[in-house]
């Protein structure tokens, strides 16, 4: 239907189509924002979010550090008497400010970076090697210095083994799964 | 002389003889000696005429309707299914009617067991023997399993001894077990809906309307039947139009649900040979499946309708 | 209750997830440990794959589905009819994969074809804590158990994800859950009344923005000491670490010492079930975790098994 | 905007006449499904043009001939609303017809006509949504099944 | 032979939009029995009905058909056409070619094809109509009430004071209901007991009213005038006549630790108890299941004590059979129990409780003798933080609905806690304030400026025990940050729902309830007080959430709907009811056991055609409520339902399928 293809362009039909929530829904009681553990940190709130959303505030929205901050706990979508799945949206949002080059803002990046070299890091081989994703981590945040002792310490009860490196026998299957999923959801809207 | 027929008589001859009835219905030799006719006896002389064997297969409930005075019946299982279901339906009172129960093992099929012989002219008596039935003809006997020769109904029959009655003559024999599994639905189950439309559609194409099954059926005595009303003309009147056939046909299968004997009175009447059974059948299926109802099987039963009630409701839908 | 025998014949796919090959090593260690020693067989899931947490659902719902259910499909291989998934974040993402084909299996089927993934769903994804609980029975634990934990005061520390995303059927209270606090009661321990039990230690957050964490922690741990407690007790690899070893880290912050060892569910029952602590990795905890059970033991002798 | 939305809706509903059109006739009860189907209009949710009503006070007034009728004179599927098992404005009639119309889809059955065609639904005064969302579904189906046949057509 | 006129409504646009109307006017004139089609732009206006009955007379029509809206609309409307003309009332049927054809359907050439198909199937209707005329009925003129809180007590005095006789059935030992649980009333903070009191009690001494207190009402029958109804009045234990309330037998009782179900649980009561000191009758009751002498046939004391001998424990419940005209319905409501409310504490922290719980605690009569105590450790409580919209506004745990008193209530607690304890400091989280009322909106002022009370707008996202607080996680969404107090008492302000048994008294009643298991009104804006059932009413909370004044209100609607049914000579009963046709019945019973209402009975017939008398069946027409489901039943086409006969019926389906290409 034409209202369909219209209503996808806004950021509210963004979000319906790549999470399946209605945001219209939200009466903006606040409730999510009350349990979010790392509200502290947003610089707008998860129900503010909502409201963005509703407004079709898509700058605003995603240059925000919030869907960064986000720690996906799901405790407000839990707790919505309106059955908003509140991080959902967050992931939706996530979603389109990669998609659409949206950067993450300064001192979000971090989280940014952590999330590409993660998935990076399965892609590759299937599964996660925790010291390969801190390695690449400080590489490309250059923040080589943190964390130095715990490091040693985790290093020491052999909870690191930098010469344990794991990876699933047919790594070539992992591409074709990423492939698949990542085109496979454009096609399905 | 069969054992049955003489204790058919004898009874019949002392329910009149005491005064306890009015009259009796039962059966008497038709014009061969394949056939019966039905036989009201209202003195104990006319009790002479009684028979009871293979060949009498008419349901004699048919012949029931708002007796003032008490009548007896020579029933089969078949029989007093019917009378019970009538009785239900205020067509006569329990107290006016005494079912002789009479034990039967199939009833013969004349037209299956003519085709079959391929010498009716010649038929000089029939008989059962254990489990077969004997043709005595002037070019001697033929046996057959009795099971071959009788209506296709009972051999799936569930009432061979009358579950209600108030007396019974003979033994009585066990219900076969086939008639909760119908046997006879098996083709009609593994029809597409296409096919099952297609068969309906030849079928009773051929009806002509005579209403011979309405007249053999005891549950039929409404005083005028939907089919002939004018207003509203539910179907269009007169054989000959597949529609109008259809609408009979489907709308009395309609009425007959959770009610029908399966006597086969109605199959075994049409001319044209239409598989009615198969109707009634699976209509009785679908009401021992969905309601628990089998007609005329209990004395204490209620009407099929009476089970839609909020108070009896199993299953809600929605 | 099911009778011992039953229960010798438990047979369940097992998902360690790359946590448990790596930082949360004890974790595997103990999980397995238990298992064997309740005699429950564990299959581990041939060439199993990263399930996504805490990435991929964060960036991709079909991917994060992709990955849990090529792990599924592989588990279902195994012939067994449930998977079991220590770490809650893994045991989350699984059921997400298993929930979301069940909604919209066309769709989402032809994806996982084009992918190479072969599962048809149906499989049951289950937590070692709810198979302890719902399947293999408290009661039934309680016969084995060879040492108590003598009124040890433990604070359940339930995280997030193993009660939610609260769409998915779950096996316990979102808000208020108890498997955790009655597993303890069975171990003699003494569970406190308090209140953090499901609110988030920053989880995902721990490399990215390990200030956020230590805030998250900080109060989790200020609660648990005001309610008197020993040490936590976690189901979950992201929840252990943080609390764990960034303890003293939040503790600086704050001007407070804390010493609360944070053990993984899997180790205490292990202890109490006579398990020797190297074969649970007591000794990879960060913060000193051998002396506080030992001590809780001492003297005391399996009064446990005699008793009930 | 509005009117170019209607236009745009007509002509796809336009592009249907040329097709074969079923006929949908619908025994609605006055005081659930009747009044849902108000609802439905009142509150301007399109549905298919295929659906005829006929009210009738209560789904217990639905006698099976009217069924049959409807299929002998060749209307390709039939409706029975009422509503909720509970909600009967007159107690029980709903029961009366829950019971009568499982004879109803036995029978169609029996016959060969696709089940499909014949549906019993239990729609509220308030349930609107889901009037609109039956007939369109049944509407679907029909076109779906194309025209009722009983053998000859 | 019949002659139909189609009168075909535009409906201004409403039809014309998409139903080329005149075009339905012109191919409608030549349907079988249509006289005369005509359109016009509006058939309900004065203009449209003068044109529909100048037609009638220039054309001699027998009936007509109006193509417009439903009938539901103006079914009646346009009996009134016919009535006008000198035609039986009844020959009016309309096509409803609006709300089920132009309203959904938008294509012109779609909607204008069923217009017409509609059309012709209710001319093929119309041509068959025949004449129906009304039965008489006496009416019985005595008024049952169900439930005795204010809405009951109201209506019953207005009823009484029109001369006519009630009776009240209230389930608890006293009459009075919720109100006399409050303490005071919002926004004028009168005392609650004060200005209820003076009316139970002048109810209690009306001749007119019969108060059947800890009674309920078992089973309903009949209809509108008629209505047979049995009550079961529970054995009180205590002889009302001879009881003086003198209240030696409650003060001697040795149970005195049973939670006080008046008290919300708060505080106790003794195993023989009146609910509160002003209760009517002022005769207290035996709690069976908690008393002594019931459980261990021991004790016996209260019947050691009474000076009148009033104490029996033998006294059995009794059933009163009775006969009333009709019925008023106000068993008011009940309150969400927060004991599902995870993220609330799941009733499992004392220091969080609902607002009547705060209600009864704010009484000087109550469990704490009006100060404001915290459960767990009976300290005074000073931050008491109110939150709003508990189990309303909640599609996930509590219902979508805005229960309409929170707002007004939880403002006048505030006012109250800080009346009781001056340093005390009120936090109210809320979402909307709704205060729509007369000097509600000021009230709401007094609180935050008078009174200090501080509103935050948010709602709570999760409590818990923290040390001897109750630690509230709250936000403010306009201050935009997230909100910590650590409080003494938690009020939650709990949803207003139905009484839990609202369903089954619905049932017993034969009215409906909504999705939220409210009673069923029969309009929600024409007729709020009235059922689909003909003679019963709703007063009050059962209904929907009600505050006081629209509560009275209404229960002074129901009296006078009451008062004017009585008022009324006779009663007429609806003319489309069933009918059998004594020569087509075969005396099947088919209808006779079909029929929800009793309506059938199986009667002699003298058949003189067969020189017989046998049994048919007979409609009683008081009885019968025109459902029809006996004609759905009858094979034989004997019983019908006047107005919606076989006849008409497949008449309709054959006018369809005339037009349809098959």
């Amino acid at each position: 239907m034409a209202d369909d293809k219209k209503a996808e362009k806004t950021l509210l039909g963004q979000v319906l189509a790549l999470s399946g929530v209605h945001v219209e829904n939200c009466y903006q009681c606040g409730k999510c924002t009350a349990g979010c553990p790392v509200a502290f940190e947003m610089e707008i709130p998860p129900q503010q979010m909502m409201r963005m959303v509703q407004l079709n505030l898509k700058d605003r929205a995603l240059n925000a550090n919030t869907v960064w901050v986000c720690a996906s706990c799901e405790t407000c979508s839990a707790r919505c008497p309106m059955d908003v799945k509140v991080a959902d949206v967050m992931d939706a949002l996530r979603r389109i400010a990669i998609e659409e080059g949206v950067p993450a803002p300064a001192e979000a990046r971090t989280m940014a970076v952590f999330h590409r070299e993660f998935l990076g890091g399965i892609r590759r081989w299937g599964r996660l090697n925790e010291h390969e994703l801190i390695g690449l981590y400080k590489l490309h945040t250059g923040k080589f210095m943190d964390d130095v002792g715990l490091g040693i310490r985790l290093f020491g009860k052999q909870k690191i083994r930098p010469w344990h490196f794991q990876k699933v026998k047919r790594t070539e299957d992992m591409a074709r799964l990423f492939e698949a999923a990542l085109s496979g959801e454009k096609d399905g809207h | 002389m069969s054992d049955l027929t003489d204790k058919v008589r004898a009874r019949a001859k002392e329910l009149l003889e005491s005064g306890e009835v009015k009259l009796v219905i039962g059966h008497a030799r038709g014009t061969t000696p394949y056939r019966s006719r039905p036989h009201f006896a209202s003195t104990p002389e006319q009790t002479a005429d009684l028979i009871h064997d293979v060949t009498c297969a008419t349901n004699l409930a048919v012949y029931v309707s708002k007796p003032k005075e008490k009548v007896a019946v020579i029933a089969k299982g078949c029989d007093a299914r019917s009378l019970i279901t009538i009785i239900n339906e205020g067509q006569a009172e329990r107290g006016n009617v005494v079912i002789v129960g009479v034990p039967c093992e199939g009833k013969l099929d004349e037209g299956g067991l003519l085709e079959r012989l391929g010498f009716p002219r010649q038929v000089k008596a029939v008989r059962e023997e254990g489990e077969e039935v004997v043709v005595e003809g002037t070019e001697g006997e033929v046996r057959v399993a009795r099971d071959e020769v009788v209506m296709p109904n009972c051999t799936y029959c569930r009432a061979r001894t009358p579950a209600v009655r108030d007396e019974l003559i003979g033994d009585p024999v066990p219900a076969r077990e086939e008639a909760d599994s119908y046997p006879d639905l098996a083709e009609l189950d593994a029809m597409t809906e296409a096919e099952r439309a297609a068969f309906w559609h030849e079928q009773l194409s051929k009806c002509i309307r005579c209403y011979a099954c309405r007249n053999a059926c005891p549950s039929c005595f409404c005083p005028e039947c939907f089919v002939d009303e004018y207003h509203p003309q539910w179907a269009l009147h007169g054989g000959g139009q597949f529609r109008g056939n259809w609408m009979w046909n489907i709308g009395r299968a309609q009425h007959l649900a959770g009610r029908c004997s399966a006597c086969g009175s109605c199959q075994r009447g049409c001319p044209v040979d239409i598989p009615l059974m198969l109707l009634n059948r699976w209509m009785e299926r679908a009401t021992n499946e969905a309601f628990d109802h089998l007609a005329g099987m209990s004395e204490e039963q209620k009407q099929l309708a009476a089970l839609f009630r909020k108070a009896e409701a199993k299953v809600e839908h929605g | 209750m099911d009778s011992p025998e039953r229960h010798t014949q438990m047979r369940v796919a097992y998902y360690p997830g790359c946590s448990l090959e790596g930082t949360a090593i004890e974790f595997d260690q103990s999980c397995r440990a238990m298992c064997e020693a309740l005699g429950i067989e564990l299959v581990e899931v041939p060439d199993w794959n990263c399930c996504g947490a805490s990435s991929a659902h964060f960036v991709n719902h079909d991917l994060a589905v992709a990955l849990g259910a090529r792990n599924l499909g592989l588990a279902q291989r195994t012939g067994a009819d449930q998977v079991t998934a220590p770490c809650a974040a893994c045991y989350a993402r699984l059921k997400f994969s298993e929930y979301k084909l069940h909604e919209d299996p066309e769709r989402l089927g032809q994806m996982l074809e084009r992918g190479g993934v072969d599962y048809k769903g149906g499989l049951r994804v289950s937590s070692p804590l709810e198979l302890l609980v719902r399947d293999y029975g408290l009661e039934a634990l309680k016969e084995k158990l060879v040492q108590s934990l003598n009124g040890l005061k433990v604070a359940c520390y339930y995280g997030c994800l193993l009660v939610r995303p609260t769409e998915m059927p779950s096996f316990d209270d979102p808000e208020n859950p108890r498997s955790l606090d009655s597993l303890m009661e069975t171990l003699g321990a003494e569970p406190v009344d308090w209140a953090y039990r499901v609110e988030c230690c920053g989880g995902g957050l721990a490399l990215g923005r390990a200030d956020i964490v230590r805030k998250l922690i900080g109060d989790i741990l200020d609660n648990a000491v005001e309610a008197g407690a020993e040490c936590f007790v976690v189901a979950c690899p992201l929840c252990q670490g943080n609390l764990d070893w960034r303890q003293t880290e939040a503790g600086s912050q704050r001007g407070k010492q804390y010493n609360l060892p944070v053990y993984y569910y899997t180790q205490l029952v292990g202890w109490c079930l006579g398990l020797p602590p190297q074969r649970l990795g007591i000794e990879k905890l960060l913060t000193p975790a051998t002396t506080l059970l030992e001590r809780k033991v001492s003297g005391l002798v399996s009064q446990v098994s005699e008793g009930v | 905007m509005a009117q170019q939305l209607t236009a745009e809706t007509a002509t796809e509903e336009r592009a249907e006449v040329a097709e074969w059109r079923p006929t949908l006739l619908a025994y609605l009860c006055n005081w659930c499904s009747y009044a849902g189907a108000n609802l439905a209009g009142a509150s301007r949710m399109p549905y298919d043009a295929a659906i005829r009503v006929i009210r009738v006070p209560c789904s217990g007034r639905v006698d099976p001939l009217m069924i049959y009728k409807a299929f002998e004179r060749g209307v390709d599927g039939v409706l029975v609303g009422g509503c909720h098992l509970g909600d009967c404005h007159y107690s029980e009639g709903n029961y009366a017809c829950q019971g009568r119309m499982t004879l109803v889809k036995a029978l169609l059955k029996a016959a060969g006509i696709e089940e499909g065609r014949f549906r019993l639904e239990w729609i509220s005064a308030s349930e609107g949504s889901i009037f609109q969302a039956v007939v369109n579904e049944m509407a679907a189906k029909l076109r779906e099944l194309g025209p009722a046949r009983m053998g000859d057509g | 032979m019949p002659r139909v006129g189609v009168f075909v409504c535009q409906c201004g646009t409403n039809i014309a939009k998409s139903v080329d109307c005149a075009k339905v006017a012109e191919e409608a004139a030549k349907l079988p029995y249509v006289a005369h089609a005509a359109t016009y732009v509006y058939m309900c206006s004065s203009a449209g009905q003068q044109m529909i009955e100048d037609a009638i007379r220039e054309h001699n029509l027998s009936a007509i058909v109006v193509s417009a809206c439903t009938p539901q609309m103006h079914q009646k409307t346009f009996e009134g056409c016919t009535e006008r003309s000198g035609l039986n009332r009844y020959m009016s049927t309309m096509a409803n070619i609006r709300e089920q054809c132009s309203y959904v359907h938008k294509d012109p050439e779609l909607a204008t094809q069923k217009a017409l198909e509609l059309t012709a199937m209710a001319a093929a209707k119309a041509a068959r109509d025949e004449p129906l005329f009304q039965s008489e009925a006496p009416i019985n003129r005595k008024a049952l009430i169900v439930g005795g809180g204010v809405a009951g007590i109201q209506a019953a005095l207005d009823i009484a004071e029109a001369g006519y006789e009630v009776t009240v059935v209230e389930k608890t030992p006293s009459i009075g209901g919720r109100m006399s649980q409050f303490d005071k009333t919002f926004p004028t903070l009168d005392c609650s007991a004060c200005i209820l009191t003076p009316k139970m009690v002048e109810a209690y001494q009306n001749p007119n009213i019969r108060l059947l207190t800890y009674a309920e009402v078992e089973q309903v029958g009949g209809f509108v005038g008629n209505f047979e109804v049995k009550i079961r009045k529970h054995a009180r234990s205590v002889d009302e006549e001879k009881c003086t309330g003198c209240g030696s037998c409650w003060e001697k009782c040795p149970q005195k630790k049973i939670p006080s179900e008046y008290d919300e649980q708060l505080g106790p009561r003794t195993a023989i108890y009146v609910p509160f000191p002003q209760a009517v009758p002022l005769v207290p009751v035996i709690d069976r299941e908690n008393c002594l002498k019931f459980l261990k046939d021991r004790c016996g004391v209260c019947q050691k004590v009474c000076p009148a001998n009033a104490v029996d424990y033998t006294q059995e419940d009794e059933i009163i059979e009775d006969t009333f005209g009709a019925i008023v319905v106000a068993t008011g409501f009940d309150v969400w129990d927060h004991s599902d409310y995870g993220e609330y504490g799941a009733g499992q922290i004392p220091d969080v409780i609902s607002g009547i719980q705060f209600e009864r605690m704010l009484n000087l009569s109550g469990p704490t003798h009006g100060k404001v105590l915290r459960p767990s450790d009976g300290k005074e409580a000073k931050t008491v933080v109110f939150v709003q919209c508990a189990g309303s506004r909640d599609d996930q745990h509590g219902y979508p609905y805005c229960s309409k008193v929170c707002c007004m209530y939880t403002a006048k607690h505030a006012i109250l806690l800080r009346e009781k304890a001056p340093d005390a400091q009120a936090y109210i989280f809320y979402i909307d304030i709704r205060a729509t009322g007369k000097g509600y909106e000021e009230f709401i002022r007094d609180a935050q400026r008078k009174y200090g009370a501080q509103y935050i707008r948010g709602r709570v996202s999760r409590m818990f025990r923290q040390g001897d607080k109750v630690r509230v996680f709250g936000v403010d969404t306009l201050g935009g940050g997230q909100v910590k107090i650590d409080a003494d008492l938690v009020v939650l302000a709990t949803a207003i729902e139905p009484r839990h048994d609202a369903k089954a008294l619905s049932q017993l009643l034969g009215i409906g309830c909504d999705n939220n298991g409210f009673f069923n009104e029969a309009h929600p804006k024409l007729a709020p007080v009235d059922t689909m059932s003909a003679g019963i009413y709703i007063a009050g909370a059962a209904q929907f959430a009600r505050d006081i004044p629209d509560t009275v209100a209404m229960a002074s609607a129901t009296a006078a709907k009451v008062v004017g049914l009585f008022s009324k000579e006779k009663l007429l009963s609806e003319p489309s009811v069933a009918n059998c046709d004594v020569n087509l019945c075969s005396g099947c019973r088919a209808c006779y056991v079909t029929c929800p209402y009793d309506a059938i009975e199986m009667t002699e017939h003298d058949d003189r055609a067969a020189r017989m008398t046998r049994m048919v069946a007979c409609v009683n027409e008081n009885l019968c409520h025109g459902c029809g489901a006996c004609s759905g039943a009858c094979r034989s086409g004997a019983m019908t339902l006047r107005a919606f006969t076989d006849n008409q019926i497949e008449a309709q389906v054959e006018a369809l399928c005339e037009l349809v290409p098959a």
